[in-house]
C-alpha cells in the first residue's frame, strides 16, 4: 500500500480529477493549500503597504491506493496536471503500513477498492 | 424634464392639497425632501449591485466585478455632471440634447418643476451611473478594468445620454408618446442589450463552459438584492419627482411586482428543478423590479402583481436556455434585464391605465392597442442603437488597447492581477516590502518613540 | 386604520403649521415623502432580519435562513395585497376584518389621513412581512422549506390579519384603550409566542444540547441589527402615519431605547461572564428595539431611555436559562421579540403620558394604574390566540406533509438538501452537468463564434 | 444651534414657498420629514464604519473592531441624551454650554427652528456617536474593549461637546464666522487628532513593521463605504436642517466630490502602482466626503468637483508615507478624516460662495481671502484642544488601569480574549459546556418531551 | 512510531475527539479536506447551470502515536467514527522515522507525551 | 527522501519560511489545520451557550528534502518556530519512496531542487 501525495494547481484538480476517475481511482481526499517554489512572488499593495505573496494557492491530493495501482496514478497525475510552467508541483510516494475502511473494518486492498 | 414633468404636474394638481402653491416657478419642501431621499436611495443601488454581481462570480475575481460597480460612481458620476446631464437634458434636437448646461452652467437651486434644478440632476445621475454598471455582469472575470473605465465613461456618452433624451429629454421617443416611467427601455433594455453584445464581443472566458463556476458567496447575492429592492423604492418611487399620490402608486407597486414575480419564480423553480433556489430568488426580485420599472407609476397595484407574476416566465427560461449557448453573458444581464425590460415595457403598454395616472395612457386593456406597438417600438429603437454604438465603441477600443485579460491572468484571477489586492486574506506567507526604502524625512520620525 | 388614525390625526393638529390645510380628504405631501420612506425603510428589516439570523446558523444552513425571511417577502407580500389588508383593516367585526378590499378593491390614491390608503396599504403590508419573518428564527436548520412556506402564508391570514384587527384596525383591543404604537404586541408578542409554539411542535435539532451549536459569521449579525436598527426608525417612526412631532419622537426614543438597552446588556454580560459579547451587543440592539415598539410615540425620551434599560434584564436572563432547557426555540424569538415585546408593552402602562402624546393616554407613573392591566390584557389576549392557532396550523400541516427534515439532511444541511445550492462554494470537484442536454436551437447557437 | 439656525432659516426663506407658513414658532413637515429621515441615515453611518473598519483589520480582531463602532452608538447616544447635548448647545459661554438641557428638560417637540428640538437633538446625537467611533480605526487590535468604552465615554463629554459647542452651539468659532457646514473640524479634524494621538500613546502594534498586516474581507470595507456615502446624504444633506434648496445643494455636492475624488485616487493609484485597488477607492470615497463635509451646503457643485479632486492628493500621499513611519495610526484615521477634514475646511475658505448660499460666505475665490484665515484658525484650535485633551485622558485612563492588550492577546487576537467569541466560527472541536450546571427549575423543563 | 491519518465524516468529529481523549490520546491535528469516494454526488442548479458535487465535506485527522498505542487509536476512531454508510472514510498507518518537539526537542516517545 | 511534516504556531509562520529559505529550502506546501495537545482550551458564549475550543489555529508543513537536508531544515523550523510555552509543535520526519516533479518528470533528489 502507499499513499500518494501530490500538490497541484487548483484550476487543473478538475482535469486532474476526470483523469483519476477514467484510471479508476476513486478513493481520494483533497484539501487546499499553498505552495512556495520556483514561482514569482506576486506583490499586492494594501493603502500604501506593500506585501510579497511568498505562497501560491495550490491542491493537495491524498490518495491511498494498493501497489499495482502506484503508476498509474502517477502517471495519470502528470499528465493531467502538467502546463509546463513553473508551479506545476509535487508527487509524493510514501509507504503505507495499514490501511482500514472505517465502515466495514476491511483492510488494504480491500479498504480502497470502491464500493459498487 | 420637459414632457414627463408636465405630466408629473399634472397628476400632481389633482392629489397635492397645497396645490395652490404648485406654480411652475415654486419649490416645495415636501416633494425636495422626497427627492432628496431618492436621490441617496438610487445611489445606494450601485454599491448593491457591487454585491449582487461580486456574490455570483468566483473569489478570485471578487473585487474586479464589485470595483466595476463602484468605479461607475467615480465615472459615470463626474461626466454625468461635465456634459451627460446636459447632453440628455439640454433642449437640442429630437435626438440628443446639446451643451448649454455643460458643466452644469445654469443648473442651480432655482425650481424645475417643485424641486431644485440641481437636485434633479443628481437624481438622473444616480441612474446613468447604475445603468453603466449593470453592463458589468457581462463581462467580469475577464474584461481588463482601465477599458472597462474607458468603455463606461463613452458609452454614458455616446449610448446613455441620447437615449435618456430621447425618452425623458424631450426628444422622440417622448414626443411619440412611449411610456417610461422610470427607465424600462432607457436604464434596463439598455443595458441589457449593452451588456449581451459586450460579452459577444469579448467572448466567453475561458472556462466557460467546460467548468462549473458557481457564485463564491450567495448571501452578498442576497444582500445585493435586498438593498436593490430598497434602493429602488428611489427609483421608481422618486420617478413621480415628487411625495404625491402617483408617487405612493409607484413604490407600493414596486412592493407588489417583485413580490409576485418572487412567488411565481419559487413555483417554477420548485417545478422545474425540485429546488427552491436563493440564486433564484434573489434573481427573481431584480427581474420584477426591472419589469415593474416602466410601469410603476402608470398602472394600478392589481396589474403590478400580474406584470410581476408574468415577468417571471421569459427571464426564467431564458436564464436556464442562455447557459446552455455559448453566449457568456455571464451573469445574466440580458436575461434579467434586457428581458425583463422588454417584458415590463410592452405590459405597460398593456397594463397602463390613465385613469390612476392622468398623467399616463390608456393600455391595450383599457382598449389603447396602440400603446403596445409604441412601447414595441421604443424598445426596439433603444435596443439597435444600443446595440450598434456598444459595438462600434468597444471594436474601436479594441483597436487601441487589449480589452480582454491574458489567459494566465484570467486563470489567476484579476484580483491578483489588475488589482493586486485579494478580496480575502489571511496575510500567511505576505512578506513586508518597502521598509527599506523609506525615505529620509521618514526614517526620522521611524525613530520616533512607539509610545509617548 | 379607525382609531388609529383618529389618535394621529388629533395630535398631528397640535404641531403641524399648516393643519388647516390637514382635512380628513386630503394629502399632505410632507406626510406622504415620510410614509414613503417609512415604508421602504421597513421592507428592507425583512432582508436585515435574514442576515441577522442567517449569521447565527451554522454555514450549511445559511441560505435556507436567509430564504425563510426573503421568501416572505414573496409570499406574505403577495397575499397581504390579495386579502390579508382587507382581513385586518376591513371594517368587519371587533374581532376581523372582511373581504371588502380583498384584491384591494378601493384602495386607491384617496386620501386615508393625509396620506393615500395605497400607501397605508403598502406600509402596513411591510409589518405582515416581517412578522412571518420573524418566526422562522425558532425553526431554522430543521424544518422543510416548502411546509415553512405554507405555514406563513396561512398563519398572514389566520394569525397577523386578525390579531391586527384587533389593535389597529377597529378591533376589541384598540377600543379597550390598548396602546401599541408599532406593534408590540401585534408583530412581537404574536411573533415571539408562535416560534416558541413552532419550536416545541418540531422538537428540539438532533444535535441541540449535544454539539455546540455556533454562530458561523458573527459580522452579519453586526450587520442585520445595524439595518435592522436603521429599518426600525420607519416602523416606529413611520406609525405616527405623518411627519410631524410624534414621529420624531418616536424616532428618537427609538435610537435611545435601544442604545440604554445596548449600555445595559454590555453591564450586565461584563458581570456574568467577564467578556462583553458582539453576539450579546446585536442581541440588546434588538430587544431593546422590540421594548420600545410599543411605547415608542407614547413616552418621552427620558422614560425611553429608561425602558431600554429595563428590558435588557428579563430577555438577557432568560436567553441564559433557555439554552440549558430542552426547548430549542434555535435563535431566541421568544427571549427577544416575546419577552421584548411583553416587557415594552407592560412599560408602555407605565411610563406613557397623555402629556406628550394627547392621543396616547397616561401610565401609572402619571397616575393610571389601569392602563398596566390594560397592556397586561392585550398581551395575554395576543398570545393566547397567537399560541393556540399556531399550534393548530402545524399539527394540521403535519398531518397533510412531514414538516420536519429527515435527520440525514439535517447532517448534511438544509442549503444541500432543501436548496441544491451552497452560501459559499469554491467550484472545487464541481463537475459542470447539462452540456449534452442542449436543445438543437441551442446547440445551433453553440455553434456561434465565441467572438464576433 | 443658535448662529447656524438663523443663516439656515434666512436662505430658506428664499427657496421655500410656503415661506409665509415659516415663524421660529411652527414646525415644517416638509422639513421635518427630511431630517427624521437624515438621522435615520447618520446613524447607519456607525453600523457601516464598523464594517469599513472591520474589513481592514485581520480576521481575528474583526469582531473586536466592528464592536468599537457599536458600542459607541449605546454609550455615546445615552451620554449624549444625558449631558453632552446639553453641553453642546446649552446657552453656557463662548467655550462650552451649560447643564441647562441635562437629561433632556425641556428638549420637547416644541420646535427649533422648523423641526421639534427634540429631533435637532437626536440629529445632532448621530453625529456624536459617529465622531466616537472614528477615532477607534486608530487603536485597533490592541486597545483592551472596556478602557476603550471609557475613553470614548470621557471624550465625548470633555472633546466632542465642547468643540461642537464653539462652531456650532453659538460658541467663539461660529462667532468668529468659522464656516463648517456639517462638520469638517468638529468632527473630522477632531476625530481625526485624536486618533493620532491615541495610536501614538498606545505604541504600534507589536507586528506592526514586521510582518505584513492586510485587510481580511475587502468586501467588508466596500460595503462600509459605499453604505458611509449613502448615510453622508443623511449627514450633509441634513445639515441644512431642512428640505430646501440648500440641502439639495449639500446633497448634490456629497454625490459629485466622493465620485471625483475616486476619479482622482483612480489616476494616482494607476500612476504610481500600476494598479487600481479596491481598498484605495474606498478609502477615496471617504477622503472625498469628508473634504466635502464643512463645504457642502457653501460651494457651488462644480466647485464640489474640484474641491473633492483636490482632496485626494495630500491624504493619498500621507497615506503612503504615514506607514513608512513608525506611527500605527492603523487605518489611517488621520489621513483620510484629519488630513481631508483639514483640506475641506481650507478649501471651504477658497470655493465658498455668498452667491449660492447667503446664509455661508464668500471665500478666497470670490475676493474674501479671510476666510481662508478663519478656516485654518478653527481648524488649528480644534487640532490643538482635542490633541491635548485626548492626551490627557488617556495618560489619566492608564494611571488607572492597563489600556493596552497584553502581548499574547494581541497574538491571539482580541476577538477571543476580550469578547471570547470568533467572527468566523465553524463549530469544530467546539465542547458544549454547561449543561450539568443547568439550574432545577430549568432541569424540569428539561424533561419536557421535545415534541408536543 | 506512527502517524494516523484518518478522514471521518465532520459531524463525528465531536465523537472522535471524545473516544481519544478517553484513550489517553491527546496529540491531534484536524484539517478539513474534501473527499471522493463511493457517495452518491450532491447536484446543486445555479441559474440553470447544473453541477455534480463530486466532492464530499470531510475531516483529516494526524496523529502521531507511539507504536504501543497505534491499536487502540484505529480501534477508537473506527468504533467512533462509523455510521454505516458508505462515507465513512479511513484510515492510514504511516511509518515515522522521527518525532521532535519543537519546545522542548525532545524526541518520538517523549515528544508525543502529552504535558500534565 | 524525506517528508518532514511540521505543525507550528501560525503566528511563526513568518519567521520559519524566512529561516528556511535561508536555509536554502524553497520547496515548502502549507496548510491551516487545528490542533489540540497541551494547551488550555478557550473558552467561549454565545448567547448564554458557553464552549471550550479544544483545537487551536496551527499552521502545517509539508516538506520534502533529499536526505541531507533533513537535519538542517528540522533545526532551522525548532529554532524559528520555539516559544517555549506550550504549544509550538512537533515535527514528524516520514520516508518517502520517490518524489516526481511534475513539471519535468524529473525525480526524487531533482524533483526538490528548485529551479534557478
Ligand atoms: N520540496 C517540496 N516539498 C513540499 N512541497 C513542494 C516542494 N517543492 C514544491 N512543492 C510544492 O509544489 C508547488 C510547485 O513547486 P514549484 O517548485 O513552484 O514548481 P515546479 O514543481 O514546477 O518546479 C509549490 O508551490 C509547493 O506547494
Ligand atoms: N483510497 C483513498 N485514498 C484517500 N482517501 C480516500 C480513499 N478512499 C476513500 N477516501 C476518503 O474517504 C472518504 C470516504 O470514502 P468512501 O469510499 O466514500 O466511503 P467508505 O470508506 O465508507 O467506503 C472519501 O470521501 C475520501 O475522502
Ligand atoms: N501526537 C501528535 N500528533 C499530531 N499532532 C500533534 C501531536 N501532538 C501535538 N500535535 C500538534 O502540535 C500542537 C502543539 O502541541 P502541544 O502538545 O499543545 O504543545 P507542545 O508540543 O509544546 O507540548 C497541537 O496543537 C497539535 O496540532
Amino acid at each position: 500500500m502507499k499513499l500518494i501525495k501530490a500538490i497541484i494547481r487548483p484550476n487543473k484538480l478538475t482535469d486532474v480529477l476526470r483523469g483519476l476517475y477514467a484510471a479508476e481511482v476513486f478513493g481520494i481526499t483533497v484539501s487546499r493549500v499553498r505552495g512556495h517554489g520556483g514561482e514569482v512572488d506576486a506583490v499586492e499593495t494594501y493603502r500604501g503597504t506593500t506585501v510579497k505573496m511568498e505562497l501560491r494557492d495550490k491542491i493537495m491530493l491524498d490518495i491511498g491506493v494498493s501497489d499495482s495501482f502506484v503508476e498509474r496514478t502517477v502517471s495519470v497525475i502528470q499528465r493531467c496536471a502538467r502546463t509546463g510552467s513553473v508551479g506545476d508541483g509535487k508527487i509524493f510516494i510514501l509507504p503505507v503500513e495499514k490501511v482500514v475502511r472505517v465502515r466495514t473494518g476491511e483492510t488494504d486492498t480491500e479498504a480502497v477498492t470502491p464500493v459498487q | 424634464m420637459a414632457k414627463r414633468f408636465l405630466l408629473v404636474v399634472a397628476t400632481l394638481a389633482l392629489v397635492v392639497p397645497c396645490a395652490y402653491a404648485q406654480e411652475a416657478s415654486s419649490l416645495s419642501g415636501a416633494d425636495t425632501a422626497w427627492m432628496l431621499v431618492s436621490t441617496a436611495l438610487v445611489l445606494l443601488m450601485t454599491p448593491a449591485l457591487a454585491f449582487f454581481y461580486g456574490g455570483l462570480v468566483r473569489s478570485k475575481n471578487t473585487l474586479n466585478t464589485m470595483m466595476m460597480s463602484f468605479v461607475a460612481l467615480g465615472v459615470s458620476g463626474v461626466l454625468w455632471a461635465l456634459v451627460g446631464y446636459s447632453l440628455a437634458f439640454g433642449k437640442g434636437t429630437a435626438f440628443v440634447g446639446d451643451f448649454s448646461m455643460a458643466l452644469l452652467s445654469g443648473v442651480g437651486l432655482e425650481p424645475d418643476g417643485s424641486i431644485p434644478s440641481l437636485l434633479f440632476m443628481g437624481f438622473q445621475g444616480t441612474f446613468a451611473i447604475i445603468t453603466a454598471a449593470l453592463i458589468s455582469g457581462a463581462v467580469v472575470e475577464r474584461m481588463r478594468f482601465v477599458p472597462y473605465m474607458v468603455f463606461i465613461a463613452v458609452w454614458g456618452l455616446l449610448v446613455y445620454a441620447p437615449v435618456t433624451h430621447w425618452v425623458w429629454g424631450g426628444g422622440w421617443l417622448g414626443e411619440m408618446g412611449a411610456l417610461d416611467f422610470a427607465g424600462g427601455a432607457v436604464v434596463h433594455v439598455n443595458a441589457g442589450i449593452a451588456a449581451v453584445v459586450a460579452a459577444l464581443v469579448l467572448g466567453a472566458r475561458k472556462d466557460y463552459g467546460n467548468e462549473a463556476i458557481i457564485p463564491h458567496n450567495v448571501p452578498f447575492v442576497l444582500l445585493g438584492a435586498g438593498v436593490l429592492w430598497f434602493g429602488w423604492f428611489g427609483f421608481n418611487g422618486g420617478s413621480a419627482l415628487a411625495a404625491d399620490g402617483i408617487a405612493a402608486l409607484a413604490l407600493v407597486n414596486t412592493m407588489l411586482a417583485p413580490a409576485a414575480c418572487l412567488v411565481t419564480w419559487t413555483l417554477l423553480d420548485h417545478m422545474v428543478t425540485r429546488k427552491i433556489t436563493a440564486v433564484g430568488i434573489a434573481t427573481a426580485i431584480v427581474v420584477g423590479l426591472v419589469a415593474i420599472t416602466p410601469a410603476a407609476g402608470f398602472v394600478t397595484p392589481a396589474s403590478a402583481l400580474a406584470l410581476g407574476a408574468l415577468a417571471a416566465f421569459p427571464s426564467y427560461f431564458i436564464i436556464r436556455w442562455r447557459v446552455r449557448t455559448s453566449v457568456d453573458d455571464s451573469l445574466d444581464v440580458f436575461a434579467a434585464h434586457g428581458v425583463g425590460g422588454l417584458t415590463g415595457a410592452l405590459l405597460t403598454g398593456v397594463f397602463a391605465s390613465a385613469a390612476i395616472n392622468a398623467g399616463g395612457a390608456d393600455g391595450l386593456l383599457f382598449g389603447n392597442a396602440g400603446q403596445v406597438g409604441i412601447q414595441a417600438l421604443s424598445v426596439l429603437a433603444v435596443a439597435i442603437y444600443s446595440g450598434a454604438v456598444t459595438f462600434v465603441i468597444l471594436k474601436v477600443l479594441g483597436q487601441v488597447t487589449e480589452i480582454r485579460a491574458a489567459a494566465d491572468d484570467e486563470g489567476i484571477g484579476m484580483d491578483i492581477t489588475d488589482h493586486g489586492e485579494e478580496a480575502y486574506a489571511d496575510g500567511e506567507g505576505a512578506v513586508l516590502l518597502d521598509r527599506t526604502e523609506v525615505p529620509l524625512e521618514a526614517n526620522g520620525l521611524n525613530g520616533m518613540q512607539p509610545t509617548l
